[in-house]
């Protein structure tokens, strides 16, 4: 029993440990602790990416359409009806997913191509439904003078919040992963069949699952509206979500730690990029790059394997996968 | 699998080492942040933008500097994102200390970064019409100034010249969809109560839009006596031009600023001729200023591609000329004050003044508006 | 009445645009049951470098230079699928990864500025509307690749083998049809077509540097609306597309023309025309 | 209280893949499918287990009609099945991919799996207990943490055959289990279909082995181009003329 502890919650500890050890060296630097914010706000929204896609096979094109509900949402409670920020959360959490359900569950037999199609969709006439939102959402001006929270005031307070939130957020993540329903959402991912005779009603599993990683990607939103405390149509458009898919794929979308990695490690290149028209070259080479090297991202890779398997054969494939039925 | 993780957390110290021994660095130069728009929509704005202050900084250090001092001018990609124009401000005020910023390219980064300036105390010059940018109501406001001509100021003109002074009363418009849009239909439906006109067609399109045949028969339908086009993209306003001409919409066509330059021509084609322009220079008739600003930019090795270029080289002036004024130490706020007391001043590449002072931020007043008229696919003056 | 007319045949003009996009999303969906979304950048790239060459060689060029574009996506997706293991998903974020190059490419190399092309200056007039001839064009291209691709995809042993490796390619590549090389020859179709869409596009409507997404989006939901995996009703679905475009920003206020046909696709969507997994047996 | 088909019909376009075929399935007894290729066996599977929709005639589990549920409530209803090509994700472990057969019997809800709620720990604990027990009896303990791409395919069928057994259905639907296993596999796993039977689950065999079938079967069902050929116990039907001819003539030896 503790080994299969351990295992499980090992790479939380391990990101921990490593956030504990950069704290101090950072606390200092309003710049850095800024950034690291944003690491974690990213991480969420990459978690997310790969909660839909490295778990239950779902190339969501919309995680930052799912954070500028939760950012709008409390923008606006607080804002406009002057609210709790709590009360923000509450709705950040929800609303996605209540968005991101029967969305999943409209898209009937759930094949993950149209599905991903359809994010993108839905994240083009969010967009669009912001920028028309008047009064609600301020329109193209958006929303500024977000309150920060009370309870995290300061960029270090932030600091600590976030990541807190990103560790919870990936302690829930790793027991669901592993739990029947877990394993049902794995299953359905490679074979929605094999998933059925398992017993799993599988539209409405990865309906539901989907909805869960469209309300981390509201936390995100959440945490983005009070740390910038300005909220506008161009905040976290279609662009931001390919970017997050970025993350998630470079870092590995079906481990617990690859999004976070992918976080880290993009908004790090950004800060490095020198600031020119040649950017979006070096964010698609790197993704080709990793897709052609390691296809299951830097921590979803087996290296040793993989290098191995160079020079020998490669192993037969249990099950010819085939989802497209040949009745 | 490990491994990767060690990377990450070794490249993450070296880069916070970086940081550390940077920041110490002695101040025998003037550091100044640009943010602006290199990659994604806002780029067409945010690259002659950033071409020209380059070229103005170079010069002034060619020259000798401000006093003494070089400028060091720090560039910062915001990617049309407000998000990375916070993360900019950020980096700029706390790694790289500056004492001023120049930008961002669009108004919605100027209010997502707008108080970072204020928490560091550090100016921002923002080449943006957006009207809440200089608005009293924000607590940045004693922070933020404009440097490009508001919406507010380009809208009234462009009623005054194309609706009021010739009377006419049925108007068509076709703006995009931005804050730019919607800020001319906002003003235009309230003065349509005040001002006894009517707007006869509205049509919105997107930025994104390459095609506005349909838009264009919906305004020709509607039979304005003047078309209103609210757009700062040229090849969305080219693409309208060359459908209003195919659909035969025969009512003028006139249109604001950032219209007024060589790629709408190009991708208008003859299609533009007699369309107006309500703008503040003429690249195919530049003044004497403009003549300079033009000299500048080619002796950079570009080529002048129109509005960007004016009100990007008016912050960066403004700046300069504050720091000049600055007596002892140069800071934030130091550079603040001293640009509450720039008015009246000459020395941009405007035609007409620059004035701050402590109660307005706006800058660039009527005084600077032209209206331009395209023939034979050349911009010309009217007097 | 008219006015509806007149909305309708200049949204079908437009539409042909998207008809033509429309094909070598479908093509290459029935194919390989993949999906390109380089495509759109595929037809700028073509747009900028027919617009900085000009002339026939432009259009050789730009011909050529999306053909290479489409190269390079047809071998990362050989790389990520073989017939019996197959990942679209990452493929696709492959093309996605493209995409963002070519942009980017596109934006360093030939700037900002938007690139469009205007040999006619006179219009048709028919029957009050006027048209411009490079429409006329566009529809006779179209009906040529229609026609091509018709007799390419019925009439040719290539096509048949194209068919059989679209239905089941693991028994196609048992029944040594070399799918791979198939599926390879299907991108770079895909890359030719979406070239010559570009080529148009610069002499119709023009394009710049952010267009590759608009024009994706819209090429992609032109295919969907009768089916994807008919390629040659990819092309009445662009027609229709276009149409709804119009109509909306005909009638319709603001936002609301943009939204609409994106809504038009999402219900087409979720109607379920796209999707392929059919829960049959346990004979695999 | 049986698994009871009554005239089912499955058509595929125009061809009739299943033609009014019935079968009782009681609890206890063990019933054996067979056929030749073609002959609608594992459509007959489908159409039970609701992965295809039959034209005609009616489904019943214990007096509850099925045939108008989705397949997962009819698992949940106490049905399970294998597949005749064992379906796998190859990256799975032997231990992870038994877990999921007790899909149907959890009860844990998200937010207490998310949680890690007591009761989810104690149903988890559960799991694993129930897991190593059956991958005891099936002798599959030592490959526990293999991956399935690293068995061999013997084996393989074993955990599909542990799969079904995982969640105690009260019918399981095993379709050819013995297929390319060894003599010693082949004796194991009929032993626990033996003891699934006693145990008091029904066992609906499809299985060309037809030594197999007399060891077990009670009452065996021959299909021929989807209908119902004969029927009756394995010593009858082995001397039936018309069986010898369709089926030990072609496929039988």
């Amino acid at each position: 029993m503790p080994a299969v502890l351990r295992s499980r919650l090992a790479p939380i500890g391990l990101l921990v440990v490593i956030i504990a050890a950069m704290t101090p060296l950072i606390a200092g630097s309003a710049f850095w602790l800024d950034n690291s914010v944003l690491v974690a706000i990213f991480s969420l929204l990459a978690l997310s990416v790969g909660m839909a896609y490295g778990q239950a096979g779902i190339l969501s094109m919309a995680p930052a359409a799912f954070g500028a509900i939760g950012a709008f949402a409390t923008s606006i409670v607080t804002t406009r009806y002057g609210l709790s920020p709590l009360v923000g959360l509450a709705l950040a959490l929800l609303l996605p997913a209540v968005v991101a359900y029967p969305m999943a569950r409209a898209i009937t037999r759930l094949s993950p191509l149209p599905l991903s199609i359809a994010t993108l969709l839905l994240s083009l006439v969010l967009e669009l439904a912001i920028r028309e939102g008047k009064g609600l959402t301020g329109g193209y001006i958006g929303i500024s003078g977000i309150p920060p929270l009370w309870f995290a005031d300061s960029v270090f307070a932030m600091h600590v919040l976030s990541w807190g939130l990103v560790v919870v957020v990936l302690f829930l993540y790793a027991n669901l992963t592993d739990s029947a329903v877990g394993r049902a959402v794995k299953t359905a991912r490679h074979d929605p069949l094999r998933a059925t005779a398992d017993g799993v009603n599988v539209p409405a599993l990865l309906a539901s699952y989907f909805a869960i990683s469209a309300s981390v990607s509201g936390l995100a939103g959440w945490l983005y509206a009070h740390h910038l405390t300005y909220m506008g149509p161009d905040s976290l458009t279609m662009h931001v979500s390919i970017k997050v898919v970025l993350m998630a794929v470079i870092g590995g979308a079906s481990t617990l730690l690859g999004p976070v990695l992918g976080a880290a490690f993009l908004t790090l290149l950004t800060l490095y990029l020198p600031a020119a028209e040649t950017q979006g070259m070096i964010f698609g080479g790197v993704l080709i790059f990793v897709l052609l090297v390691a296809p299951n991202g830097v921590l979803g890779t087996d290296w040793g394997k993989l290098i191995a398997r160079r020079s020998d054969k490669q192993p037969m494939a249990v099950r010819p996968a085939a989802t497209e039925g040949t009745a | 699998m490990k491994s990767g993780w060690l990377g990450a957390v070794a490249s993450g110290a070296a880069a916070i080492a970086v940081a550390m021994t940077t920041a110490a660095h002695a101040q025998d130069s003037i550091k100044i942040g640009a943010i602006y728009s290199l990659n994604g929509p806002a780029a067409p704005f945010g690259v002659p933008e950033r071409d020209i202050v380059e070229a103005l900084t170079k010069n002034l250090n060619a020259q000798g500097g401000i006093n003494g001092k070089k400028i060091d001018l720090i560039i910062c990609d915001e990617q049309t994102n407000p998000t990375e124009a916070a993360r900019c401000a950020t980096k700029l005020t706390r790694q790289d200390k500056v004492v001023a910023i120049l930008g961002p390219t669009l108004g919605t980064g100027a209010l997502a970064l707008a108080p970072i300036a204020l928490a560091n105390k550090v100016p921002l010059l923002s080449p943006v019409g957006t009207i809440p940018v200089t608005s009293k109501d924000n607590a940045f406001w004693p922070w933020v100034f404009r440097t490009a001509p508001s919406d507010t100021l380009i809208i009234n003109a462009l009623f005054e010249r194309a609706v009021f002074k010739p009377q006419r009363k049925r108007i068509g418009i076709l703006y995009q969809e931005d804050a730019y849009g919607e800020a001319g239909m906002k003003l235009a439906t309230q003065l349509s109560k005040e001002k006894n006109f009517e707007i006869v067609a509205a049509v919105g399109a997107p930025l994104s839009a390459i095609d506005l045949t349909a838009a264009a028969t919906n305004i020709r339908n509607a039979n304005p006596d003047v078309v209103l086009l609210k757009t700062s993209a040229p090849a969305l306003g080219a693409a309208f031009v060359r459908a209003a001409k195919q659909v035969g919409i025969t009512a003028p066509v006139i249109g604001t600023g950032s219209l007024n330059q060589r790629p709408f021509l190009d991708a208008a084609g003859n299609a533009a001729d007699g369309i107006q322009i309500v703008s503040i220079g003429n690249w195919d008739d530049p003044s004497e200023k403009q003549k300079k600003l033009g000299e500048v930019i080619v002796a950079a090795g570009k080529t002048p591609k129109g509005y960007a270029e004016l009100i990007g080289s008016t912050g960066a002036l403004a700046v300069f000329e504050a720091i000049r004024r600055v007596k002892g130490e140069v800071t934030g706020p130091a550079i603040r004050d001293a640009l509450e007391t720039i008015c009246g001043f000459k020395d941009t590449y405007l035609d007409g003044t620059l004035c701050y002072s402590k109660d307005q931020h706006e800058g660039v007043f009527q005084d600077t508006l032209i209206t331009v008229e395209v023939h034979d696919g050349k911009f010309k003056t009217v007097k | 009445m008219y006015e509806l007319v007149e909305y309708l045949l200049r949204g079908a003009l437009l539409g042909i645009t998207y008809g033509l996009l429309a094909f070598p999303v479908s093509l290459l969906f029935s194919t390989t049951g993949s999906v390109d979304v380089a495509l759109g950048a595929y037809a700028v790239l073509a747009v900028a470098v027919a617009y900085s060459i000009g002339g026939p060689v432009g259009i050789l060029a730009a011909i050529l230079a999306t053909v290479f574009a489409s190269f390079v996506v047809g071998i990362i997706s050989l790389r990520l699928n073989r017939p019996g293991a197959v990942d679209h998903v990452t493929a696709v974020l492959g093309t996605f990864g493209l995409a963002m190059f070519l942009e980017s490419l596109i934006l360093s190399v030939f700037g900002t500025n938007p690139m469009i092309r205007q040999p006619f200056d006179t219009f048709w007039n028919i029957g009050g509307i006027r048209i411009s001839p490079q429409t006329g064009i566009n529809a006779a291209v179209c009906l040529v690749i229609l026609t091509a691709l018709f007799v390419v995809l019925r009439k040719t042993p290539f096509g048949r083998s194209m068919r059989a490796s679209a239905a089941n390619p693991v028994g196609a590549s048992l029944n040594g049809i070399p799918v791979r090389q198939i599926w390879f020859a299907t991108y770079l179709l895909g890359g030719l077509l979406a070239g010559v869409a570009g080529v148009l596009i610069l002499y119709t409507t023009g394009a710049d540097y952010s267009s590759a997404f608009t024009l994706t989006i819209w090429g992609f939901g032109s295919a969907i609306i009768f089916g994807m995996n008919s390629p040659l009703r990819g092309f009445a679905g662009g027609l229709i597309i276009g149409m709804v475009q119009a109509l909306c920003s005909g009638y319709l206020p603001g936002a609301w023309a943009t939204a609409i046909p994106l809504v038009v696709i999402f219900v087409v969507l979720s109607m379920g025309r796209m999707n392929q997994i059919v829960s049959t047996g346990g004979r695999v | 209280m049986t698994v009871q088909v009554k005239d089912i019909t499955v058509r595929f376009g125009g061809v009739t893949a299943v033609k009014d075929v019935s079968l009782k399935l009681p609890p206890g007894k063990i019933v054996a499918v067979i056929g030749p290729n073609g002959s609608g066996k594992s459509t007959l599977f489908n159409a039970i287990t609701g992965m295809v929709k039959p034209a005609a005639g009616t489904i019943e589990v214990d007096d509850t009609r099925i045939d108008a549920m989705p397949p997962y409530r009819r698992i949940g209803l106490g049905l399970a099945r294998t597949f005749q090509t064992p379906r796998f994700d190859p990256k799975v472990t032997v231990s992870e991919a038994v877990m999921c057969g007790f899909y149907p019997v959890h009860r844990t809800g998200v937010f207490s799996a998310m949680l890690r709620l007591p009761k989810a720990v104690a149903e988890e604990g559960d799991f694993r207990e129930r897991c190593s027990d059956i991958l005891d009896d099936l002798r599959l303990s030592e490959f526990r943490s293999l991956t399935m791409n690293e068995l061999p395919m013997g084996r393989v069928r074993l955990v599909e055959v542990a799969r079904a057994v995982a969640n105690r259905p009260k019918y399981i639907l095993l379709d050819e289990p013995a297929a390319g296993l060894e003599r010693e596999e082949q004796r194991m796993l009929s032993r626990e279909i033996r003891k699934l039977a006693d145990r008091g689950v029904g066992v609906l065999l499809v299985e060309h082995n037809f030594g197999l079938i007399r060891e077990l079967a009670e009452h065996v069902v021959v299909l021929k181009d989807g209908a119902k050929l004969l029927e009756g116990e394995p010593e009858t039907i082995a001397k039936d003329r018309a069986f010898i001819d369709v089926y030990l003539g072609s496929a039988g030896r």
